[in-house]
C-alpha cells in the first residue's frame, strides 16, 4: 500500500500527479523562504548580539526600495501559486461528457453507491481503471464529503441538491475512501475502499453482481406506482404534464424564463414542482417532497435521464457545483 | 465636534420630505413598471429617505470627518458581505432563471 | 468635557456600525432568497397588511422628527418642549409596537407563524384556490410560488421585524431614562450628550424600518393589483 | 521644552490602592480589569489544554477506546470552542491590550471604563453559560457549527453553547469599541498617529475587525439557535434554505477573526523586536499600514474555507486570488522585522526568544496557508490534518508565542517584579521543541490523507500520531513552567523598578506597578516611537528621553 516516498500518498488518478507537482513547488518555495528567513535571523542574532549593556545602535528609517522589493516578489510568487492551482482546479471541476456515471448517496454513517447497470454497493466502490468516472452525489441527512486521497479528490455532499466530482483511476488497487466532512458520531468510520480493477476484471465483477435492477429500471417502476405516468404518459411521452422524453439537458421554456434541465432541475421538478412551471402547463403537479428518499429520487432521475437527452450534451459550465438547490 | 445647531425649519422640511417619500413609495409600488423598476424605485426612495435621516436628523452633515468615515466604512463592509456572497450564488446555476 | 462628548458620540456611531452589520446578515439572507423565490416572496408580501405597514412607517418617521426636536430643545434649553418631545417620541414608539402587535396577531390567526415558533401552532396557511372569491385570510399564491418558500419569507419577516421591535423596546427604555433625566433637569445646552446619543440610536432604528417597509411590504405588490 | 519627570516610586500603586474583593470586582481601572481578564482566560486556556491532551492521548493508537466516539467528538469541539472564543480572541486585546493601550498613548484609562468592566462581566457570563453547557452534556458539532448537523441532527447542547458564544461576542464588540474611541480621542498631547507604538496600530486594526465582524456571527448563531429550537430557519433545505449560506455567514466573521487572533500578537512582536534590539522598526509606516491592510483584506477571503463545500467554481477562484493578496501585508511584516535586526543590538532575553520563534513559526504557518489557498491543493488537504497543522502553527506558534512573549516583557510593569530569566529561557526552548514535534508531523499526516475530526484512523498513520503526541507532552510540560515561575515571581521575584529594560515607551516612564492614574501628570510626547536614548538619560529624572531626542 505505502508508496516508496513516505511523504505523499499513493498516486492513482490522472489528476494526482498534477496536484503533487504543485505541492512540490509550493513546498520548495516554503522551505526556501523558511530557510532564508531563519538564516537571516540567526545570522543577525549572532552577528549583532548585544555586546555592551547600554549600547545604542544607529537608527535606520527603512527603505522604500527594499520594501517594494519584498512586497512585489512574494506577490509574484503567490500569483504563480494562484494561476497554477486555479488551473488544475478549474479543469478538474468540469466532469467530462463521456464519463461513466455512478450515483452516490451518503447517510449517517455509510456510503451507498449505485452503478447505472444496477449493481449496488455499500462503503465499497468498484471502478475500472482508465475510465472517467463521474460521481453524482446526494445526502439523506447532513453534509458529508467523498474523499479519496489517492485520487486527490474531495467534494462535499450537501442536503437539498446534487454535487458532482470526477476522476480517472490509473492504477488498480485498493484505496481509502473517507468521509471528510464532520457528520456526527461515527464520522471517522464512514468510509471504506475504492477498488480499482482492470477493465476485464471489472466486467467480471459487474456480471457477478448483475442480479440487481438498474436505477433507471427501478425508476421506471416507481414512475408507474407513484402515478407519474398518469400525467406524463406511460413512457414519459406526455399527457396532462409535459413529455419527459428528450427532456434531460434540453433547454426548458418556463413561464418565468429559460433553464437547462440538468440533474438539479429534474430533482427540483419532482420535489418542488411549483417553483418552476413549464410554459403552457398549469401548476397541478403535486409535490413529492417527504415521500421519497434520496435513493428513490436518484432512481427517478436515472429513469428520466434514460428517456434520452435531446441535445448533444454540452460541457456543463459549472461542474462540481452544477446542481441547483431544491426549493 | 461641531456645536452646530440645526434650525427647526430644516427638521420640519426633512420630516415632510420623509412623509412624501413614504407616500410616493407606496404609490409606486401599486403600479406596474417594466423590468425590475419597481424594486429599483422602492430602494432608491428608501435610500434617499435614509440619507436624509442620516445627514440631518443624525447631524452627520455637520459632523467631523471621522463620523463620515465611520458611516462610510459601515456601508463598505456591508457591500463586501453582499458582493462576495453573491459572487458565489450568482455564478451557481441556481439563479439561471430570471 | 468636550473630549467626553466627542467620545460618547463617536462611541455611539461605532456601535451603530455593529448594528448595521448585525442587521446586514439578515438583509443578506433576505436578498438571497427573494432572488431565488420571487413569486413566493411576492405572494407572501402581498399578504402583509399594507395599510398598517404604511401607517407604522409614518408613525416612526414622526417619532424620529420628535426625537430630533428633543435634541434641538435640549441644545437651545427649552426644557418644557424637550420633555414634551420626549413624551411624544415614547408615545409614538409605543404606538408603533402596538400596531406591530396587531399585525403579528393577524398572522397568528392566519396560521402564518413559521415553524414551531408558537408551540402547537405550526405554519399552515390556507391557500386560496384559483377562481374562488377573495378571502383576506387565505394565502393567494402567485404562479410559481410554493408554500414552503412562503414559510421562508415569513421566517425572515418575523426575524427582521422581531429584531427591529426588540431594538424599539430598548429604545423606548432608553428614552424613558432620558425623560426621567429631563424631568429632573439633568440636561442643558452645556450637557446634552445623552440625549444626542440616544437620538442617534433612535434614528438608526428608524432607518432600519425605512428599508424593511419597502422590502417586506411593497416589493411584489404590483403583481397583484389592489390585492 | 516640556520637562518630563519620572516620579520617585510611590508606595501606592494600582494593586495596593484599594483592598478587598469588592475593590476588584467593581474596579474601573483598566489595569485591574486586565488582570481580571488574565485570570479568566488562563483558566480557559487550561481547560482547553486539558482537552488537547485528551485528543492527543486518544490518538496514540488507531482505535483508541479510552474515549467513545461521541466523547471524542465533544472533546475536540470543546477544545476548539474554548481555545478560540474564550482564550485566543480575548487573550492579548483584553489583557495586555487593556493594560497597555491607555498607558502607551499616555491616557489615564480607556474612554469608557465602565463599559470596559461590563465587557469583562459579559465575557464571564458567556463563559459560565458555555461551561454550564459543557458540564450539562457538552457539544459535538465541531467549533464551526455547520448546519444542518448543528440545527437538526446533533443531540448535544448546541443552543446553550451558542448562547455562551453569542454573549461573549458582545464583550469583544465592547472592547473593540472602547479601543477605537480611546485611540481616537485620548492620545496624550504630542502623541501623533505616527508616533504611536505599533502595538497600538495592531490593536486599532484588531478592533476594527471586532466591531465589523462579530455582529455578523452573533446574528448567525442566533438564527442557528432558532432553527434548532423552533424548527424554522434560513439554512433549512426543506423550505428552500441553503446550508452553505451558514458557512458564508460563519466565515465572514471567522476568517477575519483569525486576524483578531494574530494581529495583536504581531503588535507585541513589533514591540519586542524593536525594544530588544534597541532599534526602531524598519519601515514603521509599512508595518503600521500593513496591520490596517490585513484588517481590510481579511474580510475579502472567507470563501477559501468553502472550496470543497459546493461553492461556485468561479467564487472559489475569486476567493483564492484574494487570499493570496492578504498574504502580502503579512510578508511585509516578516521581512521588516527581520530587517530591523540588521546592525542592531540584540539581547537574548526571554521575550526576544519568543519573538524570534514567532517569526519563524508564523512564516511556516502562513505559507502553509498559501497551500490551502491554492485551490487544487486545498481540494486534497481540506479537512485533513494539514489544516490542523496550519492553524496550530499560526495560533500556537504565532499567537500564543506572541502572548507569552508579551506577558514576560510586561510582567515587571504589571507586577513590579522580574520573572526568573533562566527559567524563562529554558521553558521557551522546551515549548519551541515540543511545539514543532507536535505539529510538524501533522503536515505530513494531512498530505497523506488523514482526515481531521477522526476518532479512529487507519493504522498506517500511527507513527506520525505517536510523534505528535510525544511532542504534545513536551509542549504541555513546557507550558506548565511559566505558570509556576510567574506565580512564584509575583512574591519572590527581583524588584523591577520603573524601567527595567531601559526603554523609551510611555509605559516605561512611570513606576511599576503603575499608579491607578498611570501617570502623575499627563505626559507630553516629543519623541518618535522606538527612539532610544543613552541609558544615563533614561535614568536621570527630568532629562528623560524626550528633550535629548530632538537632535
Ligand atoms: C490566527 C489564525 C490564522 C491565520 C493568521 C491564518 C492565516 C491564513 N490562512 Fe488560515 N486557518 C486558520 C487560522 C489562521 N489562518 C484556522 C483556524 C483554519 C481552520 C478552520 C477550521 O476549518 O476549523 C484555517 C484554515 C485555512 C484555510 C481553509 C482550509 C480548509 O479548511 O480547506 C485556508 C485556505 O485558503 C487558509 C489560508 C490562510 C492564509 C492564506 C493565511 C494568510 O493570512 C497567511 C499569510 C502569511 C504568510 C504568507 C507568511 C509570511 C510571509 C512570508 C514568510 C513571505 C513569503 C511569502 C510568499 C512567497 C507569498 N486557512
Ligand atoms: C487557540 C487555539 C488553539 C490552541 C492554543 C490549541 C492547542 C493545541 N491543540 Fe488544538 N485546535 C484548535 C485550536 C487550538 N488548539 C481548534 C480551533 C481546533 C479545531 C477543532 C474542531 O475541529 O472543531 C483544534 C483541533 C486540534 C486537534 C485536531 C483534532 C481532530 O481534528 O480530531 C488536535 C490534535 O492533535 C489538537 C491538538 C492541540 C494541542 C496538542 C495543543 C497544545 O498546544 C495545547 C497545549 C496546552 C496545554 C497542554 C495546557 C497547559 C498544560 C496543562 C493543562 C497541564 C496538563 C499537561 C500535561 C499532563 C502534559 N487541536
Ligand atoms: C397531476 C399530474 C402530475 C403528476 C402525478 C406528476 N406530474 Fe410531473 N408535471 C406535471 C405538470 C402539469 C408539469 C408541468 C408544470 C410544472 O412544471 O410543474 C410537470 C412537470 C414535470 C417535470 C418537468 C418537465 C419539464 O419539461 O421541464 C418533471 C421532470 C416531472 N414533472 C416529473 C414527474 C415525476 C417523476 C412524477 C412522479 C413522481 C410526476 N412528474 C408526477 C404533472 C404531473
Ligand atoms: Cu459523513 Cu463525515
Ligand atoms: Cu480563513
Amino acid at each position: 500500500m505505502q508508496s516508496g516516498f513516505p511523504f505523499i500518498p499513493e498516486s492513482a488518478s490522472t489528476q494526482s500527479g498534477n496536484v503533487d507537482a504543485l505541492y512540490f513547488y509550493l513546498s520548495g518555495v516554503t522551505i526556501f523562504f523558511t530557510l532564508l528567513i531563519s538564516g537571516i535571523i540567526i545570522f543577525f542574532v549572532i552577528r549583532y548580539r548585544r555586546r555592551t549593556p547600554y549600547e545604542i545602535p544607529r537608527p535606520i528609517a527603512g527603505s522604500h526600495r527594499l520594501e517594494t522589493l519584498w512586497s512585489v516578489i512574494p506577490f509574484v510568487i503567490a500569483m504563480s501559486f494562484f494561476v497554477w492551482g486555479a488551473g488544475i482546479y478549474f479543469k478538474n471541476s468540469r466532469p467530462p461528457k463521456d464519463a461513466l456515471e455512478i450515483y452516490v448517496v451518503g447517510k449517517q454513517w455509510m456510503w451507498k453507491f449505485q452503478h447505472t447497470t444496477g449493481q449496488r454497493e455499500i462503503n465499497e466502490l468498484h471502478v475500472p481503471v482508465g475510465r472517467k468516472i463521474k460521481l453524482i452525489m446526494a445526502t439523506e441527512d447532513v453534509i458529508h464529503d467523498v474523499f479519496v486521497p489517492a485520487f486527490r479528490i474531495k467534494a462535499d455532499v450537501v442536503p437539498g441538491r446534487y454535487t458532482t466530482q470526477w476522476f480517472e483511476a490509473t492504477k488498480p488497487g485498493r484505496y481509502h475512501l473517507f468521509c471528510a466532512e464532520y457528520c456526527g458520531m461515527n464520522h471517522s468510520q464512514m468510509g471504506g475502499w475504492v477498488i480499482v480493477m482492470e477493465p476485464t476484471e471489472f466486467e467480471n465483477w459487474l456480471s457477478g453482481n448483475a442480479n440487481q435492477m438498474s436505477p433507471a429500471a427501478a425508476g421506471q417502476q416507481m414512475f408507474q406506482t407513484l402515478g407519474c405516468a398518469s400525467c406524463h404518459g406511460a413512457n414519459g411521452e406526455g399527457g396532462r404534464g409535459p413529455a419527459l422524453v428528450g427532456l434531460f439537458n434540453s433547454q426548458v421554456q418556463l413561464t418565468s424564463g429559460q433553464m437547462k434541465a440538468d440533474e438539479g432541475y429534474i430533482r427540483e421538478s419532482i420535489l418542488n414542482p411549483q417553483a418552476k412551471i413549464v410554459a403552457g402547463y398549469g401548476p397541478i403537479m403535486p409535490t413529492f417532497q417527504g415521500q421519497l428518499n434520496e435513493e428513490q429520487i436518484v432512481q427517478l432521475l436515472a429513469y428520466v435521464k434514460s428517456l434520452g437527452s435531446s441535445q448533444p450534451q454540452p460541457a456543463p459550465a459549472k461542474p462540481v457545483v452544477t446542481s441547483a438547490a431544491t426549493k | 465636534m461641531s456645536e452646530h445647531i440645526v434650525p427647526v425649519r430644516v427638521y420640519i422640511a426633512i420630516f415632510l420630505a420623509l412623509m412624501v417619500g413614504t407616500a410616493l413609495t407606496v404609490f409606486a409600488a401599486l403600479h406596474d413598471f417594466p423590468w425590475q423598476f419597481n424594486t429599483v424605485i422602492a430602494l432608491t426612495i428608501a435610500s434617499i429617505k435614509a440619507t436624509l435621516v442620516v445627514l440631518y436628523f443624525m447631524h452627520v452633515r455637520y459632523s467631523s470627518r471621522l463620523v463620515w468615515v465611520i458611516v462610510a466604512s459601515a456601508l463598505f463592509w456591508l457591500a463586501i458581505l453582499f458582493a462576495l456572497t453573491f459572487s458565489d450564488y450568482w455564478t451557481r446555476s441556481w439563479f439561471q432563471v430570471t | 468635557m468636550e473630549q467626553q462628548r466627542a467620545a460618547g458620540t463617536i462611541g455611539m456611531w461605532v456601535f451603530l456600525v455593529t448594528e448595521i452589520m448585525f442587521f446586514g446578515g439578515m438583509f443578506l439572507a433576505y436578498t438571497l432568497y427573494r432572488n431565488a423565490y420571487p413569486a413566493a416572496f411576492a405572494s407572501a408580501s402581498n399578504h402583509l397588511d399594507l395599510k398598517l405597514g404604511a401607517i407604522n412607517t409614518a408613525v416612526l418617521i414622526f417619532s424620529s422628527f420628535t426625537m430630533a426636536m428633543a435634541v434641538y430643545c435640549t441644545q437651545v434649553g427649552k426644557r418644557q418642549l424637550q420633555i414634551l418631545s420626549l413624551i411624544l417620541t415614547i408615545g409614538l414608539g409605543v404606538s408603533f409596537l402596538g400596531i406591530k402587535a396587531v399585525e403579528y396577531h393577524d398572522k397568528y390567526v392566519d396560521n402564518l407563524i413559521p415553524g414551531r415558533l408558537i408551540p402547537g401552532r405550526p405554519f399552515k396557511p390556507e391557500v386560496q384556490a384559483p377562481g374562488t372569491p377573495f378571502d383576506e385570510h387565505k394565502l393567494h399564491l402567485l404562479p410559481g410560488a410554493s408554500v414552503n418558500n412562503v414559510e421562508m419569507f415569513f421566517w425572515i419577516y418575523f426575524a427582521m421585524t422581531g429584531m427591529h421591535a426588540l431594538h424599539m423596546i430598548i429604545g423606548v427604555g432608553l428614552l424613558t431614562v432620558l425623560l426621567i433625566g429631563s424631568i429632573r433637569n439633568r440636561y442643558s445646552p452645556e450637557y446634552f450628550n445623552p440625549v444626542e446619543i440616544t437620538g442617534l440610536y433612535w434614528h438608526f432604528v428608524d432607518i432600519v424600518w425605512i428599508f424593511l417597509f419597502p422590502l417586506l411590504y411593497l416589493l411584489g405588490r404590483h403583481l397583484a393589483h389592489g390585492g | 521644552m516640556e520637562e518630563f519627570k519620572v516620579p520617585p516610586p510611590s508606595k501606592v500603586n494600582y494593586l495596593n490602592a484599594e483592598y478587598g474583593l469588592k475593590s476588584w470586582l467593581l474596579t474601573k481601572d483598566h489595569k485591574r480589569i486586565a488582570l481580571l481578564y488574565m485570570g479568566s482566560i488562563s483558566l480557559f486556556f487550561f481547560i482547553g489544554g486539558i482537552y488537547a491532551m485528551l485528543i492527543r492521548l486518544e490518538l496514540l493508537v488507531p482505535t483508541g477506546n479510552f474515549l467513545t466516539s461521541t466523547t471524542y467528538n465533544k472533546v475536540f469541539t470543546q477544545h476548539g470552542i474554548i481555545m478560540i472564543f474564550f482564550f485566543l480572541i480575548p487573550s492579548i486585546p483584553a489583557t495586555l491590550g487593556n493594560f497597555l493601550v491607555p498607558m502607551m498613548i499616555g491616557a489615564k484609562d480607556l474612554a469608557f471604563p465602565r463599559i470596559n468592566l461590563l465587557s469583562w462581566y459579559i465575557y464571564l457570563l458567556g463563559g459560565i453559560v458555555t461551561i454550564y453547557a459543557l458540564l450539562a452534556g457538552g457539544i459535538d458539532t465541531g467549533w464551526t457549527f455547520y448546519a444542518p448537523y448543528s440545527t437538526t441532527f446533533s443531540n448535544s447542547y448546541v443552543v446553550a453553547t451558542g448562547l455562551g458564544i453569542f454573549i461573549s461576542g458582545f464583550s469583544s464588540i465592547l472592547t473593540g469599541l472602547n479601543f477605537i474611541v480611546t485611540i481616537h480621542t485620548m492620545r496624550a498631547p504630542g502623541m501623533t498617529w505616527f508616533r504611536l507604538p505599533l502595538f497600538i496600530w495592531a490593536h486599532y486594526a484588531t478592533s476594527l475587525i471586532m466591531i465589523l465582524g462579530t455582529p455578523v456571527v452573533a446574528i448567525t448563531i442566533l438564527l442557528l439557535a432558532f432553527e434548532r429550537l423552533a424548527h424554522i430557519g434560513i439554512f433549512d433545505p426543506a423550505i428552500g434554505g441553503d446550508p452553505v449560506l451558514f458557512q458564508h455567514l460563519f466565515w465572514f466573521y471567522s476568517h477575519p477573526a483569525v486576524y483578531i487572533m494574530i494581529l495583536p500578537s504581531m503588535g507585541v512582536v513589533s514591540e519586542l523586536i524593536a525594544n530588544f534590539s534597541r532599534k526602531n522598526i524598519f519601515g514603521y509606516k509599512f508595518v503600521a499600514f500593513s496591520s490596517l491592510a490585513i484588517a481590510v483584506f481579511g474580510f475579502l477571503v472567507w470563501g477559501h474555507h468553502l472550496f470543497v463545500a459546493s461553492q461556485s467554481v468561479y467564487a472559489g477562484m475569486i476567493f483564492s486570488f484574494l487570499s493570496f493578496a492578504v498574504a502580502i501585508p503579512s510578508a511585509i511584516k516578516v521581512f521588516n522585522w527581520s530587517a530591523t535586526l540588521y546592525k542592531s543590538s540584540i539581547s537574548y532575553d526571554t521575550p526576544m526568544l519568543y519573538a524570534l520563534g514567532f517569526i519563524g513559526l508564523f512564516a511556516v504557518g502562513g505559507m502553509t496557508g498559501l497551500f490551502l489557498a491554492s485551490l487544487a491543493i486545498d481540494v486534497h488537504v481540506s479537512d485533513t490534518y494539514f489544516v490542523v497543522a496550519h492553524f496550530h502553527y499560526i495560533m500556537v506558534g504565532g499567537a500564543l508565542f506572541g502572548y507569552l512573549g508579551g506577558l514576560h516583557y510586561w510582567w515587571p510593569k504589571i507586577t513590579g517584579r522580574m520573572y526568573p530569566e533562566g527559567w524563562g529561557r529554558f521553558s521557551a526552548l522546551v515549548i519551541y521543541v515540543g511545539f514543532n514535534l507536535t505539529f510538524l508531523p501533522q503536515f505530513v499526516l494531512g498530505y497523506l490523507g488523514m482526515p481531521r475530526r477522526y476518532h479512529y484512523y487507519p493504522p498506517e498513520f500511527q507513527v506520525l500520531h505517536v510523534l505528535s503526541t510525544a511532542g504534545a507532552s513536551i509542549l504541555g510540560v513546557g507550558l506548565m513552567l511559566p505558570l509556576f515561575y510567574l506565580l512564584w515571581s509575583m512574591r519572590y521575584g527581583k524588584k523591577a523598578g520603573g524601567n527595567p529594560w531601559h526603554l523609551p515607551g510611555l509605559e516605561w516612564r512611570t513606576q511599576s506597578p503603575p499608579l491607578t492614574e498611570n501617570f502623575e501628570h499627563t505626559p507630553v510626547v516629543t519623541w518618535e516611537a522606538y527612539q532610544f536614548a543613552p541609558v544615563e538619560e533614561m535614568e536621570v529624572v527630568g532629562k528623560f528621553g524626550g528633550d535629548k531626542a530632538e537632535v
